[in-house]
């Protein structure tokens, strides 16, 4: 699903999740999110890092 | 033969908080907006809610501090309470805020329209004859306060939020039909303004819809303050007498009282709006949507105190401005209502975010919790308040809820919004040290508590 | 012949903000802890400082409100302040804290020793002669107030924050030293009380550590409140005269005034207490250390106001927590001085975390900025402040800074700092709706918007 979302933002995630991104190297843009309306979780950033 | 008022973007059908606020949003993002309100745009809040009451319970406030002006080293006299002067400052808040919201929709060249609508298909409402066409459709006409069966109001005696906030003087003694938000609110107001109060509730609680340790320490400070209660204790009826009303309970008891406040809850407005007619789903009265908030009909979305969401104003801009960004193509995540924060505005305040230790439990979470005393939190004592701050958590896991008492707590849930919706560890809340001496600090020691890491915590 | 007081993993040398937190937490670690203290466990801010002072302007808060009572419908008349009342509730709730401190010390197993400790060695301190020996020592003895060369306190007329908060009268006038925090905080609590005030600052503005905006709108707020500020204006003399002082500037003005209050800064405890002996670098007294707060000899670290970082009650807490972790060898992340929030409890209050639009510019970022009236936030309207909230954000990144003045502003601080230290988008706290009313709702404005989506934001 297309999430870009204009206004200036990107598709919802947390500051903590996107910080836990970096640190881990995972790409946002290829995780897909388990939370409400499809955020993206900080299990989903584990996951895709276990994945890696 | 109907006249027309022109093709819109969107037609919002009521000016409250929900309306105005998907008006200003769709306005932002390009879109040409019709905004229909019979009364006064900002709605029930506005002029009937949250910022009437809560200029009232300032002004409780300043009467407590005169009255108590003593402990604090503050010699002054109470000496009564000016309710013309009381509804002076409060509807000066409220016209102050009212032109600025005009100003706003005015400067976003937002199509106010004065009337009363009703929707006459599934694209357009009509206002007097003359039709508004809108490619879509946003249903936010509110609600209105409801009462029981057979217990009917009369405005003067047997009294809803709304004549409560018209009330000339202060009345001797009140009996408060319903422990709810609203009902706590205007038992400590009058309580604080000198008014005998008692509060009638079915359930066993006050504020209910609170986790039971918020609801037990309110419990605790209002008896304190000497509110009566009368818990889990249905209505029976009411008759009026020579100078008041007489309430009979179920229990057999009997309050005699200068007046009866109805505060049982609110119902939706959506009769003989074309709603059902346009093939709407409506249960209690309440519209049915899915979770884009749209009705399932046409292009006719809903939000606001019509659909069977929270009943909050902030709860209306954020489904206002999610139908906005929704129709624009932003793809706005769905609202996570549990991650709404609330507030009852009562002394001492009770706030919350997230879901209940119970809530937890039930949804098979295994959980850990900690309870900060505001006893040994600085701020918290030199206001000389008492309460707590919970802190619920998933075990190893981020925190699921925040529920607090003491005088204004309401401010500390703004950084529990945060720690909830960000899905934050308690270690993460753990390693910023909050300012002191603040109340905050209060949030920042129950999670170093629940992060194995407790500084002022006494057991 | 020194008598042995033992081996502990850590001796700690004053039982401040600072020494107390790394000692609890060291003993949660596992530690075994000493903890020297020659006067009153709590320091400086339990008995001399933020605690006493808050109370002082809870108590000017209650003035104010019994003075403006009628605008709020209150009928009450403000008679004046009984000091002996004041100190009574202000030294209850000091001594309530301290009996809570004095009693978790205790349960937390730490061996408090009353007396005046010397670093005799890299790995001792000395009390009375006794030897404190101490796998690890942690030096935190603080600071007292500073004065000006030549510029010399007699405790009744040339007084210092230690001597205010000890008088026994509210005085007609003061010339308030320094409008730094102490300085502004004492001139909000005498002015409610009464008094005629005057500030002097040689900088330019009030609260210079503050992003320029906000000082504005002090000064402002101040000067509607009859405090006069001569700024920019270097100090020059004072002589006492027959009922007071005489107070000469450099610009040769000269203000008469019942007292003059030095509030100047504060410097480090640090002399003749063994640190140099043991060839611990020091400048103008600090205490030099590196970013793992170790004084570069021995095992000595060292925190608080003895070192040349923040001087507040939470920057010692956190400095205290760090040490105690860091030798428990838990590596915690070094602290992040920008991301300390910091506020002035002064009517109205300043409060900010991160940091100023210049110090943006300076460190070559890009920056957009938003600054919120709090004319257009209901909360802030009922309770009739002014002020604003401003919010400094990289373009295109996360918040910087937060600045904010106006009453109970304190409080909004916690937010922010999550926002900043969590490096937040404006995005994702837009995407958040704040409780209505509430404060905290002029913050998610703000950052609405940043975000490009302003709600209710009137140009
Ligand atoms: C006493 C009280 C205190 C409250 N305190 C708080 C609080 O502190 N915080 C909080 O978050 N919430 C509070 N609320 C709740 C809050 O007021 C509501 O949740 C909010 O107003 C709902 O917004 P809305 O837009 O859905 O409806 P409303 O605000 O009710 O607005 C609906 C609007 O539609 C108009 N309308 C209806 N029918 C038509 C029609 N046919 N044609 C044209 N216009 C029409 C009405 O005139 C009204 O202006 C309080 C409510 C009450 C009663
Ligand atoms: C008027 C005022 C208001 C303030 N308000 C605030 C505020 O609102 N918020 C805030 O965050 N900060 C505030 N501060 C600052 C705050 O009080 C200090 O930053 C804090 O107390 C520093 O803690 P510390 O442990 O480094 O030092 P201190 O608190 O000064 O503690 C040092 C301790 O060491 C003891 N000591 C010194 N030498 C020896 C020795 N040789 N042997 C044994 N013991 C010794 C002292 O007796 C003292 O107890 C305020 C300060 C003042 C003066």
């Amino acid at each position: 699903a297309e999430t870009e979302a204009g206004g200036g933002g990107e598709a919802y995630v947390t500051p903590l999740v996107r910080k836990l991104a970096a640190e881990q190297g995972v790409d946002l843009s290829t995780v897909k999110g388990s939370g409400v309306g499809g955020r993206i979780r900080k299990q989903d950033v584990q996951e895709a890092a276990r994945q890696q | 033969m109907s006249e027309s008022g022109g093709t819109f973007d969107l037609v919002v059908l009521g000016g409250g908080s929900g309306g105005y606020a998907a008006a200003l949003r769709a306005s932002e993002l390009g879109m040409s907006v019709a905004l229909i309100e019979k009364d006064k745009v900002g709605g029930t809040c506005l002029h009937r809610g949250c910022i009437p009451t809560k200029a009232l319970l300032h002004s409780a406030e300043v009467a407590e501090n005169a009255r108590e002006s003593e402990t604090f080293g503050v010699r002054a006299t109470f000496e009564g309470i000016d309710m013309d002067a009381v509804n002076k400052y409060k509807d000066k808040v409220v016209s102050g805020l009212y032109k600025g919201l005009s100003g706003l929709l005015k400067a976003r060249q937002i199509t106010v329209v004065q009337g009363e609508g009703k929707l006459t298909g599934t694209d357009q409402v009509t206002v007097d004859g003359t039709v508004y066409q809108g490619r879509t459709i946003l249903l936010a006409t509110g609600s209105v306060p409801k009462t029981l069966p057979g217990l009917e109001l009369d405005g003067e005696r047997i009294i809803s939020s709304d004549d409560a906030l018209k009330l000339d003087r202060v009345p001797e003694s009140v009996v408060v039909l319903g422990g709810g938000v609203i009902g706590v609110e205007f038992a400590s107001v009058w309580r604080s303004y000198g008014a005998e109060v008692t509060i009638v509730e079915a359930l066993p609680h006050l504020v209910p819809a609170e986790d039971e340790a918020s609801s037990k320490l309110l419990e605790r400070a209002f008896r304190k303050r000497g509110i009566k209660s009368e818990l889990g204790t249905p209505f029976e009826s009411v008759k009026t007498t020579g100078d008041g009303v007489r309430v009979t309970l179920s229990n057999g008891t009997s309050h005699d009282a200068e007046m009866l406040l109805v505060a049982v809850g609110r119902g939706p407005v959506s009769e003989g709006l074309g709603y059902a007619e346009a093939g709407i789903r409506m249960e209690r009265g309440f519209v049915q949507v899915d979770e884009n908030l749209h009705t399932g009909v046409g292009n006719i979305y809903a939000v606001g105190d019509l659909i069977p969401t929270l009943q909050l104003a902030h709860v209306g801009f954020a489904e206002g401005i999610f139908v906005a960004e929704h129709i624009a193509g932003l793809n706005p995540p769905a609202i996570d209502y549990d991650g709404v924060p609330r507030v009852t505005y009562c002394e001492p305040e009770v706030a919350s975010v997230g879901i209940t230790s119970q809530t937890a439990r039930e949804r098979g979470y295994e959980i850990t919790e900690t309870s900060y005393n505001l006893a040994g939190n600085g701020k918290s004592q030199i206001l000389q308040t008492q309460g707590a701050v919970k802190v619920v958590a998933e075990k190893d896991g981020p925190v699921l809820g925040v529920h607090m008492v003491g005088s204004r707590v309401g401010e500390l849930v703004a950084e529990s919004q945060l720690i909830y919706n960000w899905e934050a560890l308690p270690a993460e809340v753990a390693q910023l040290i909050h300012p002191h001496p603040t109340q905050s600090e209060a949030l920042g020691e129950a999670h170093l508590a629940l992060a194995g890491k407790p500084l002022h915590v006494h057991d």
